[in-house]
């Protein structure tokens, strides 16, 4: 019967045609999202392509239970939408780290189900072993499934803070990991060759599935969590590729397309994200970094001189100003300041003042993550600028209001080689007639744990309060 | 479908999709990774078809797992891009609630 | 092969063109022509299987008339291509004949 | 057999390899062309695309007279490289018409061959007959081949000035149209259908044929000279499709793919002229653009006042300059001032004279036109252009010196909405402190046959003559 059953994949046309149809739905999906206008109906294409993937799926199989199926949508779905309508859009890093987790969880059942009932997946050859080359595939996929699933849950625990961002440095990680990658290798080759070929027969592969979730953990403990966004990228990048090897071994178009542009996405962003921060992929990978400046590099610069400023200071300045260009960075999210920011806009543009906001490609967590936040605050997206288009203004800007950023700012990452930071495309705050510096404490550094020599100039005033309650007080005193 | 066919799919969709990300704006690069999310949960339809298999009832189990696992994915990323993307707005121009100069 | 393979190749197929051809910078809109006139020739492929063939006289005549024609296209295609590419020239900072400012 | 050799095709999976490498080759060829620095690269990948289908081709299946062959490409390479080589870039626009009439005419000849001796196609069913679908698709490619083809040869003439680029208006031509479209798709039903399936048994076929190259000529022969460029774009386009058409027949990726990108490609080319022109695709196929105004349009005029000067005028007024911005057009071609126009311009920036130049999209005869000329004529591509990054600096220009370009320049497709052209964007030429308009006479008008205000204009002044020995007569006059 699995032979038949492939047989029967190939021959229908029209089952064929709906993955192909559902694969070009996921295409418009992200093509919506060139343009903020699009985007909405981009969503709906996609929702429409899974929907006949599901469809196609149920109306193709003789089902034994439909009601235990039906079920287990509802509950996922509604967990699903529960979660998706509480977060709160700060937390939005953690929860595509969790999701990504997910996702790979079910990829690994997924393939441990083909395993031990091979024969509904069709990769049943006429021996009663599993075919050599769909072994291959499932033992890849349930290995790649396994290490986002453990990848993404150390990655969600340290974007969410449960555990600490700094690197866990183990003695000797390169050469452990090293010899776990390679196990998995060998495993895999030794279960496609094994004579024990049977449904659920060979230990092989359990092993190899242990081993997976262990390299997972390995691979990103000590990985710190400035470079949790790239991982997370790249682990959606490899669940991309795990899909894809799916849909070779079941002949369905939807699945090696959606793998394709989940691959390429994936890829893409950890990629710009690397230039954004001029670090190598290898480098991120092979962990470490932000591990050992972070503590040390705070304490020691408070005996240079400089410039505090209260509330009413930066609002008598500002509403002075004839241009403001604000800089947020990822201590917004964290004191959720959007929405007081977007009122201090509004009422320095009553008063006649010309309001823009920059945004650097890795400020905050993850890509884009700025741009969602003052989305959020219903700032218009056509305020909203990246580094490349409004990086010669700040020459021209009276003010720069830096808001909970403090790497993409960092004038050191131009001129200091020796900087860990040196070469990343950095906001040309400095440029500015004034800074207004708002973060917590003089002591604590940005994610890079790098210093930030802005807070010692001459131009630049800083204010030192939580984000949130600085800017209600700005608020206050403007009107 | 033969082996080749499928690669030519594969091949041609890693150039749409490396073409289709890139045209992406930076700006909505958190739903792209939301709705990316999403998508990949089509792993579902392997899931589906282990379901609804009765023969190996662990085989089974295991499938209906993972569509629950899937599902909390799709319903929660498609849920949430939509959320995201619903706030992306544009300059509203012609009703300003207040001109600029005009204010105290 | 069968068809909703060759369907799916051929879509995809179109979604890279258009990425591609949009990608193409505008200076460049005439090689674009040229080079489309070159490949699109590939329809030799057609024309060789005609003529390999030694069945119909007529057809072979035919096919090999063909393939002189699709290599007129195919050759000048390219070469003059190759012409055009190679003009194209970036300013060449190092080595100035003459500085501005310099001259009589 | 030709059912078994079909059968090779799909099973053979080195051979599909080798189509689907070639088509990959084909997408970097065009890929090379997003940038001047890979355009070279990607030429040789189209290149080698080409040789691996033809070398696969011959070596997988059975060839009688492989000497035949061998001449018969020789011959069309000689063919090829010596008219590459010998042509003047100026006249690229005709080259490209002529090329393709070739694919259209060897569209052609395949479906007749294949009509023919279907065996060799594998496309004869197990009653010898031609297959249905078969049927349908060369009947097609017949068809879109033939009217590439008539349509290429009138566009070529008329690109050529071999015949006058006035649009020949017929009466009834839209009912005589419609009936001989009808008529092919109706033959090409009946075709499909009919019993006498045999190879080369049908008289339908040719009938078919005669018509689509009866349809060819009357649908171009309306056109005006300067809509060409769109026409050969959309043949160009359908002649990808046709490809393609053939690529399904064979299954043949790498068909499919150069059918798709042949096909995209002639489609966006044809969209961007008809955008930067301001017309519908409709109004283009639909004809008769440029019949009337062009003969009365210029003698009317004569009587208002206008400046003219002399190049030793032109010369003085440029050194002065700080900025001059040169904006070419067809004319520059016809006079093949290309390279006195760079001699200048080297002149001028001795003279410290800062100089661009700045192309419409549809200046010339063909998109990028041009640019090519330009680079021909050694003119660094850095220098040069596009309307929407220029347009915005003719204002702080100090010189606009337009050489051969007219409806570009025009502002009455900014103002008179009653112009033919109005609404098509244009060079905002008329802003610079100082016009100098190079053409022949006042009399001729540009293509569109449109009066141009600017001659009139206090800031104009008007260089009355060729453009290669006005511009000669300029360099002589810097010196
Ligand atoms: N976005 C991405 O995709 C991505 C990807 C990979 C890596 N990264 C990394 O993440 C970093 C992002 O840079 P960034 O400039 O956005 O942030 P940052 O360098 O991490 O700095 C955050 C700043 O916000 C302040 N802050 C924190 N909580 C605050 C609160 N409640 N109120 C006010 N201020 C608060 C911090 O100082 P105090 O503690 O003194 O308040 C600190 O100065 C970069 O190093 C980047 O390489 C980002
Ligand atoms: N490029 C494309 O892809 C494309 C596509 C479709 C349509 N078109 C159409 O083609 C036209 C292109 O506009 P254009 O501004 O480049 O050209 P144009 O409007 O056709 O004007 C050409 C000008 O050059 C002058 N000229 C001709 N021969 C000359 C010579 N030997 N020396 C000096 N001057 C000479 C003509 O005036 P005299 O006769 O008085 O010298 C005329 O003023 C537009 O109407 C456009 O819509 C272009």
């Amino acid at each position: 019967m699995g032979i038949v059953e492939t047989t029967v994949h190939a021959v229908n046309p029209w089952v064929a045609l709906a993955y192909l149809v559902a694969g070009i739905c996921f295409i418009f999906a992200l093509r919506g999202l060139s343009n903020p206008e699009s985007s909405r109906k981009g969503n709906r294409f996609g929702m429409a392509g899974m929907a006949i993937a599901v469809v196609t799926t149920l109306v193709t199989h003789e089902i034994a239970g439909i009601v235990e199926i039906l079920i287990a949508i509802a509950i996922g779905g509604t967990i699903g939408l529960v979660t998706a309508r509480r977060i709160a859009m700060t937390a939005m890093p953690q929860l595509v780290a969790a999701f990504h987790s997910l996702v790979g969880l079910a990829a690994v059942l997924v393939g441990v189900a083909a395993f031990l009932n091979p024969e509904a997946f069709g990769i049943l050859g006429g021996d009663g072993n599993i075919l050599a080359v769909s072994r291959i595939e499932m033992a890849l996929g349930a290995a790649i499934g396994a290490i986002t699933f453990s990848g993404s849950v150390i990655a969600f625990l340290k974007l969410n803070g449960s555990m600490s961002g700094a690197p866990i440095l183990l003695p000797a990680r390169h050469v452990i990991n090293l010899a776990v990658l390679g196990g998995i290798i060998v495993l895999t080759a030794l279960f496609a060759m094994s004579g024990a070929g049977g449904p659920g027969e060979s230990p092989l592969f359990w092993i190899l599935v242990a081993l997976a979730f262990a390299i997972g953990f390995l691979l990103i403990i000590p990985i710190g969590g400035a470079d949790m966004p790239v991982v997370v990228s790249m682990l959606n990048s490899y669940s991309g590729w795990a899909a894809a090897a799916m849909g070779f071994t079941l002949h369905n178009t939807a699945m090696i397309v959606t793998g394709a542009l989940v691959g390429s996405s994936g890829a893409i962003l950890s990629y710009i994200m690397c230039k954004a921060m001029n670090r190598s992929f290898i480098s991120v990978i092979a962990g470490g970094f932000g591990a050992v400046a972070g503590p040390e590099g705070g304490a020691v610069k408070i005996d240079r001189p400089w410039k505090a400023g209260s509330a009413e200071d930066a609002a008598f300045l500002m509403k002075q100003a004839e241009s403001v260009i604000i800089v947020p960075g990822y201590g917004m999210a964290v004191a959720q300041a959007q929405h007081a920011l977007r009122e201090m806009a509004d009422k320095l543009k009553e008063h006649g003042v010309s309001v823009k906001y920059a945004i650097h490609p890795v400020a905050g967590r993850m890509p884009g993550h700025m741009n969602v936040l003052l989305a959020e605050a219903n700032v218009p997206y056509d305020e909203v600028f990246e580094l490349e288009d409004i990086n010669s203004e700040f020459a021209q800007a009276d003010i720069a209001f830096v808001i909970g950023a403090n790497d993409v700012t960092n004038p050191a990452a131009k001129t200091d080689k020796t900087s860990p930071i040196y070469g990343m495309p950095v906001l040309d705050v400095d440029k500015a007639k004034t800074v207004l510096f708002l973060k917590r404490s003089m002591g604590g550094a940005g994610y890079a744990g790098v210093e930030n020599e802005l807070f010692f100039r001459d131009n630049t005033m800083m204010l030192l309060a939580d984000a949130k309650k600085m800017v209600d007080g700005i608020v206050k005193a403007l009107d | 479908m033969d082996f080749i066919s499928i690669l030519s799919i594969f091949v041609l969709a890693c150039f749409v999709g490396y073409y289709v990300v890139w045209s992406v704006t930076p700006a909505l690069h958190t739903p792209l990774m939301a709705v990316t999310n999403a998508i990949s949960s089509v792993i579902i339809v392997g899931a589906l078809i282990a379901s609804a298999a009765a023969a190996v009832p662990g085989a089974k189990w295991l499938g209906l797992a993972a569509v629950v696992l899937a599902s909390i994915n799709i319903f929660g990323g498609f849920a949430v891009t939509e959320r995201m993307l619903a706030m992306y707005k544009k300059k509203e121009r012609p009703v300003k609630p207040a001109a600029p100069e005009a204010g105290k």
